[in-house]
């Protein structure tokens, strides 16, 4: 067989595309750091595998963990994820912020074309590969528990949700060392993404690791909703459900209708690629003007799919570390319906600048401004819910008081740029950059954070340490200030997105400045990594087996923690809002049940985690044009899934008298726990039994 | 069957029945509009529109099943989806015409 | 007489089936929410259809040069017979306890569907003749790209009966094959007001204007 | 106590970082940008701006005020702050964090309608001169400025006159791109085969950078040109001049700008086709696929 023929079984694949041999035949200094980054995901693999040979953690990690479909396993699982695209894509926002601040009138260190990837990778990845598994994996772990489920209605689904997630991550850390990504930024517009002018497999990348994902979000959002609506505990009214699950339906109510217009944009895209289509090209009817349209459609909801779990999160901590119940819980549930609502009327303010006329132009403008009215609503509730309260600086509520006092100043910015005369000054300038980061940081990543704090004891049966959080917390926040208040500013003094190098000396200043911020940032990140590791060494002393560290409001408190696999030995009745501090005031929390019964749960399947690698295989063969790949994968996907649909025997029954004995153990544990008082929260004489307030 | 399967059976039946009829009509009426070109240009054009209308609300209700006495949760869903396709649709219409409109 | 309570869309088992009916409501609503998002990915490419039909001719070929009005009205007919006899099907999963009845009228809806995506294939294929392929012009892109989707979601359909076929007879009439029957008659009821929508504003409207 | 530490910490620490960043961002900003404006439009925008920045601290003073007096008062173990664990709702509230907004939305929504109507970038500016007109080209990575009444061309640089209007129509001949001069106004985009337009004015004369904000590859950020505002004499001497000692753009010329790539310096054109921007709007609109490619074929 000669060289070609080997080559054509792997499409347009050649050796030159892998990153090693780019540094080697081209050592400059950008192509150093694309190979240290391509060498770092290597060995890293390598040393996680070698780790796992090691300790013989294989079986674990695949009977325990990756062909699971406990709702609680997979949450955890997206946010292992949502972890790992985290550190990378800091990373790159650190290398930006250096690269920018030495790159007036001076080259700096990136070439053009890698600080294209960069801006482009750390866009999708933070929106798609870690604000959006953060988000799907607290509600898979959370809202569950909360409305007193035993599963989301369709386990099974919800981890081939999982592994299409991770298997779009999967070709964004692949584009590492095989070949390109593109250099188009998150949003991607056409025609510049376009064959014509960007050929390659860069492009290619994001169209198909977008596509897997989207495709698992709506999936995601179908299984959360039907959860909610249908899955309820006895008695857990929609008006009785926690703020939390509320944020999840609203969150879920968006990815069903706001994924779709975002996968038929990228398959368009694909379409002008790979057949000539001409949706969005310069000619032959093509108008790249729908392509915005479609993606607006998608990412402004989109933005409310990630910050409403958030507010979620927000008003559980707020409440709970408040020692109160929460402010104004309609006038939120009200205002959280409206922001679901509203984000569906708000997209064509993401380009103003387009050109369509006044009239077109106001109308978007003043919906958006309507948002502001139920946002600043929920603002003002939480605030009201710590008056009258006792309130107690936790990491978790400390992330969510800097999220209020810096949201705010995101809306303020938000509000000027819905103005659409005073958008034509600002748009695509860094100003805007300052404005997104405003509100993603505080909003989507202040909330996954302190939701984090907040739940992490659990799902893993012992407290982190507080000091770190702290530590992290104090990183985050200053760094978040100085990195992008002078964006702000040096937006207003013309400055825009997306710019490799500088020809103005006066921004050099504030790129500096926010370079500072950006390593703050990043080790606020780093402090977060050092707390688990510290926690998880210290794990024996920070136990909290009766599972009420915080003394908390809903039904998640009530179980053990961790919790058993079945969530609840006996399905709880509800009889109000704030139903654990319901149970514990009126003395029946903790109390034996009268009857078990034998439950049914899921068993672990491989067909989500077959699916997601034959995922894997399908995006990479569409990126590398392999079209016997291609169809191999594509048939085994639905292999799996027709297989699967013959198999009868998919749950395993959990006996009665077992469920007795383990939950009865445990109610024994609880009684015998002494309990902690608010002041004592943060000591290891905190055991997860609070003490009742009478 | 006993005696009150028969009763809904003819019930169903009769749902899909009349279901049927009506899409058939309603499908003919609009193809002979357009075929023979039945009324003026603009008046056809809403005719038809009101007759597909008129089809969708006839395969709700007698194929699909969805009427008022639905499950409140299938309904909702229902009303809730037209909104987001009408927000939907109507703007990007009423966007790329507004633009098309604009740049020529 | 009082109605019987419907738990969810479609034709609900009710009384001849107690426990099936009280598992269908969660199983099925999932299903329903799905197709909703369905709806919403039909919704954007009718959306892009109706302006680049309008400004993406590019000097190419018209709606009214292409479309092929009978063979619209006969595909349209064996859609809608086909919802018909599915009907029929889902009638005698509720009622009839052979399994015969069941197989016929899922046989015939069978038939009518593959009948449906062989004309449009023959009429695509007649429009690439014509030189009308989706590479000419903006409209035909978002022609094809409309069309073609409903007609790999019919053809999805088709598959998806075929499996059902197999698992009725591999299988049996056990809960789970009735609940995914139940979808796919959901599925294909919802094709055919996709389809409502195909003929209405892409035919009937792209020949009247 | 070390509570209270810690809380006066976090409130002195980031609202001193805050304002002080406030502060001379807008100190430093007012050299460059449309913060200091060189024109009406440009003006309108900033007023507009700091008019919203002023309303809306109805809303978000009140929340910086509260805040640390309510998690001072309200902090555990205080003996001062009623602990109310159930109460839950106050209908004055409720109207105010309700109706607060609201109103602002409205006043906000109010001027926004104006606005938008006001600074519609289509829109002529009022003067007692007709404007001078000027077609726009978006290329990799340069700006091509057709003068059609005077038949001149100048790329990556645009001559205009002082206290008179300028029309631009603008188009694209490659990717989507957004033309802005930030002291003069705002942006609009530019994109093949359609037309956009912009009415700019420059009071006094002077030299403001433009720029391409749209990201479009590797030469985006060198995609700059020089706007000089000139009084009506010089740029009658100017344009007199270039129509006398440029050469044509040609063909030839035109196929080697729309080749990717980053000039050094200006270049200047004597004399055009009539009606060129034109035809390239319309070489991408026909279905004859009749347009000029990046590499100077005509296919």
């Amino acid at each position: 067989m000669t060289s070609e023929s080997i080559f054509s079984l792997l499409g347009t694949l050649t050796p030159q595309d892998i990153s090693f041999v780019q540094t080697f035949e081209n050592p400059v200094m950008s192509e150093f750091i694309d190979g240290a980054a391509g060498s770092v995901l290597v060995v890293g693999m390598i040393i996680v595998v070698g780790l796992l040979t090691y300790y013989r953690g294989w079986k674990t990690l695949w009977f325990d963990w990756l062909t699971s479909v406990d709702h609680k396993k997979v949450g955890i699982m997206y946010i292992v994820v949502a972890f790992v695209m985290l550190a990378r894509a800091i990373i790159e926002g650190v290398l930006m912020r250096y690269q920018q601040s030495i790159a007036v009138n001076d080259p700096g260190i990136l070439t053009a074309d890698h600080f294209g990837q960069l801006f482009s990778t750390h866009g999708s990845i933070m929106i798609f590969f870690m604000a959006m598994p953060f988000i799907t994996g607290m509600i898979n772990y959370i809202m569950p528990q909360q409305i007193g489920a035993r599963d989301v209605s369709f386990p099974l689904l919800n981890a081939i949700s999982l592994w299409l997630t991770a298997a779009g991550a999967a070709l964004v850390m692949i584009s590492l060392v095989v070949g390109k990504f593109s250099t188009g930024g998150w949003t991607a517009y056409p025609p510049y993404t376009g064959i014509e002018f960007s050929p390659g497999e860069g492009v290619d990348y994001w169209i198909w690791s977008i596509s897997l994902t989207s495709i698992g979000s709506t999936l995601t959002g179908v299984n959360f909703a039907t959860t909610i609506y249908k899955n309820r505990a006895p008695g857990m009214t929609l008006f009785r459900m926690p703020l939390f699950c509320w944020t999840s339906l609203c969150t879920s109510v968006l990815m069903i209708f706001a994924m779709a217009p975002l996968t038929i944009a990228t398959l368009m895209l694909a379409l002008d690629r790979y057949a000539g289509f001409h949706f969005f090209t310069n000619d032959l009817g093509g108008n790249m003007m729908n392509y915005a349209n479609l993606f607006w459609l998608f990412g402004h909801p989109e933005v409310y799919i990630l910050i409403l779990p958030a507010f979620g999160v927000f008003s559980e901590v707020i409440s709970t570390f408040s020692g109160k119940t929460i402010y104004g819980y309609k006038s939120l549930v009200i205002a959280t319906m409206s922001i679901a609502v509203l984000s569906f009327t708000v997209w064509l303010h993401h380009f103003f600048t387009m050109g369509q006329g006044a009239n077109v132009n106001a109308i978007f403008g003043i919906a958006t401004m309507l948002i502001g009215v139920p946002t600043g609503v929920k603002v003002y509730d939480w605030l009201l819910t710590m008056v009258r309260g006792r309130i107690r600086l936790t990491t978790a509520m400390l992330f969510s008081i800097m999220f209020l006092v810096t949201f705010v100043i995101g809306g303020l910015t938000g509000v000027i740029l819905a103005n659409p005369p005073v958008d034509f000054a600002v748009h695509n300038s860094l100003f805007l950059v300052a404005h997104f980061h405003n509100m993603v940081i505080p909003g989507v990543l202040f909330g996954m954070i302190a939701g984090y704090q907040f739940w992490f004891p659990k799902a893993f049966g012992f407290r982190l340490a507080e000091r770190w959080g702290k530590a992290s917390f104090w990183c985050w926040s200053f760094g978040f200030y100085l990195a992008f208040m002078p964006l702000y500013a040096l937006g207003l003094m013309g400055a825009m997105r997306r710019t490799v190098e500088w020809f103005r000396p006066e921004y050099l200043g504030w790129l500096q400045v926010s370079f500072v911020g950006a390593l703050l940032l990043f080790s606020g990140f780093l402090f977060l990594c050092v707390q688990l590791v510290v926690s998880i060494r210290q794990r024996d002393r920070r136990r909290v087996p009766a599972g009420d560290p915080w003394d908390g409001r809903s039904l998640e408190w009530s179980n053990s923690a961790p919790p058993p696999e079945y969530n609840f030995a006996v399905i709880p009745h509800v009889s109000g809002k704030d139903a654990f501090t319901q149970m514990k005031q009126e003395g029946q929390a903790y109390a034996s049940p009268s009857a078990y019964e034998d439950i049914a749960v899921p068993k672990n399947s491989i067909v989500a985690p077959v699916i997601g690698i034959a995922a894997i295989a399908f995006g990479f063969a569409l990126v590398w044009h392999i079209w016997w790949l291609v169809a191999l994968s594509f048939l085994a996907m639905w292999g799996a899934v027709i297989a699967r649909s013959f198999v009868t025997d998919t749950e395993r029954v959990i006996p009665a008298s077992k469920v007795r004995a383990d939950h009865e153990a445990w109610l024994q544990q609880v009684r015998e726990c002494t309990t902690t008082s608010r002041e004592q929260e943060d000591t290891n004489s905190n055991v997860g039994r609070a003490e009742v307030l009478a | 069957m006993t005696h009150k399967h028969v009763e809904t059976y003819a019930r169903d039946f009769r749902s899909y029945c009349i279901g049927g009829v009506l899409a058939l009509a309603l499908t003919a009426l609009a193809f002979w509009l357009v075929m023979f070109e039945i009324l003026p240009d603009f008046e056809r054009l809403i005719a038809i529109s009101i007759l597909a209308v008129a089809q969708i609300i006839v395969h709700f209700r007698f194929f699909l099943h969805i009427s008022w006495y639905s499950h409140r949760d299938d309904l909702q869903l229902v009303l809730f989806t037209s909104l987001i396709l009408f927000l939907m649709v109507g703007g990007t219409i009423w966007i790329l015409f507004n633009l098309h409109e604009r740049m020529m | 007489m009082k109605r019987e309570p419907l738990l969810h869309p479609g034709l609900n088992l009710g009384s001849t089936d107690e426990y099936a009916h009280n598992e269908a409501e969660p199983v099925i609503f999932g299903f329903w929410v799905f197709l909703m998002a369905d709806l919403v990915l039909f919704a954007i490419l009718f959306a892009t259809y109706a302006s680049m039909s309008v400004q993406g001719q590019a000097d190419g070929p018209t709606p009214t040069d292409v479309f092929d009005l009978p063979s619209a009205f006969i595909e349209t007919m064996l859609l809608l017979a086909s919802s018909i006899t599915f009907g029929m099907a889902s009638l005698a999963l509720k009622y009839k306890a052979d399994g015969l009845h069941l197989v016929f009228w899922l046989g015939l809806t069978f038939c009518l569907g593959a009948g449906f995506v062989g004309m449009e294939v023959r009429d695509f294929w007649v429009m690439t003749q014509e030189g009308a392929v989706p590479q000419r012009s903006g409209f035909l892109s978002a022609f094809f790209l409309l069309v073609a989707t409903h007609g790999i979601h019919v053809t999805a359909g088709l598959f998806w009966m075929i499996v059902l076929l197999v698992q009725l007879r591999v299988l049996g009439r056990t809960t789970a094959v009735k609940l995914r029957l139940m979808r796919l008659a959901l599925f294909w009821h919802m094709l055919d007001i996709v389809w409502v929508c195909i003929f209405t504003f892409v035919y009937l409207f792209g020949v009247a204007q | 106590m070390r509570r209270h530490q810690e809380l006066t910490k976090i409130l002195v620490r980031s609202a001193g970082g805050l304002l002080l960043l406030m502060l001379s961002s807008m100190a430093a900003a007012a050299s460059v940008g449309f913060i200091n404006p060189a024109g009406p439009i440009a003006e309108a925008l900033r007023d507009h701006l700091i008019f919203i920045v002023v309303v809306m601290m109805v809303v978000i003073v009140p929340l910086f005020i509260a805040l640390p007096w309510v998690l001072w008062r309200y902090r555990l173990g205080t003996k001062s702050g009623s602990y109310q664990p159930n109460w839950e709702f106050s209908w004055i509230l409720e109207v105010l964090i309700w109706g607060l907004p609201a109103v602002i939305v409205v006043v906000l929504g109010w001027n926004l309608w104006h606005q938008s109507y006001e600074l519609d970038p289509y829109k002529p500016l009022a003067s007692t001169e007709a404007p001078l007109e000027i077609e726009a080209i978006a290329l990799d990575w340069k700006w091509v400025f057709i003068y059609p009444e005077q038949g001149i061309v100048s790329v990556n640089e645009v001559m205009i006159v002082a206290g008179r209007p300028v029309s631009f129509r603008l188009t694209s001949g490659t990717v989507m791109q957004s033309f802005m001069i930030p002291r003069l106004g705002g942006q609009i985009y530019t994109m093949a085969g359609m037309v956009t337009k912009m009415n700019l004015l420059a009071s006094e004369p002077g030299q403001f950078r433009g720029l391409n904000t749209q990201y479009n590859g590797m030469g985006f950020a060198n995609q700059k040109f020089m706007t000089h505002a000139v009084s009506q004499a010089d740029f009658d001497r100017w344009a007199t001049n270039m129509s006398a000692s440029r050469p044509p753009l040609n063909q030839a010329a035109w196929a080697q700008l729309t080749k990717p790539s980053v000039l050094a310096a200006p270049q200047f054109f004597g004399s055009v086709a009539e009606g060129f921007f034109t035809a390239v709007v319309a070489g991408f609109t026909g279905g004859s696929h009749h347009h000029i490619k990046a590499d100077g074929t005509d296919l």
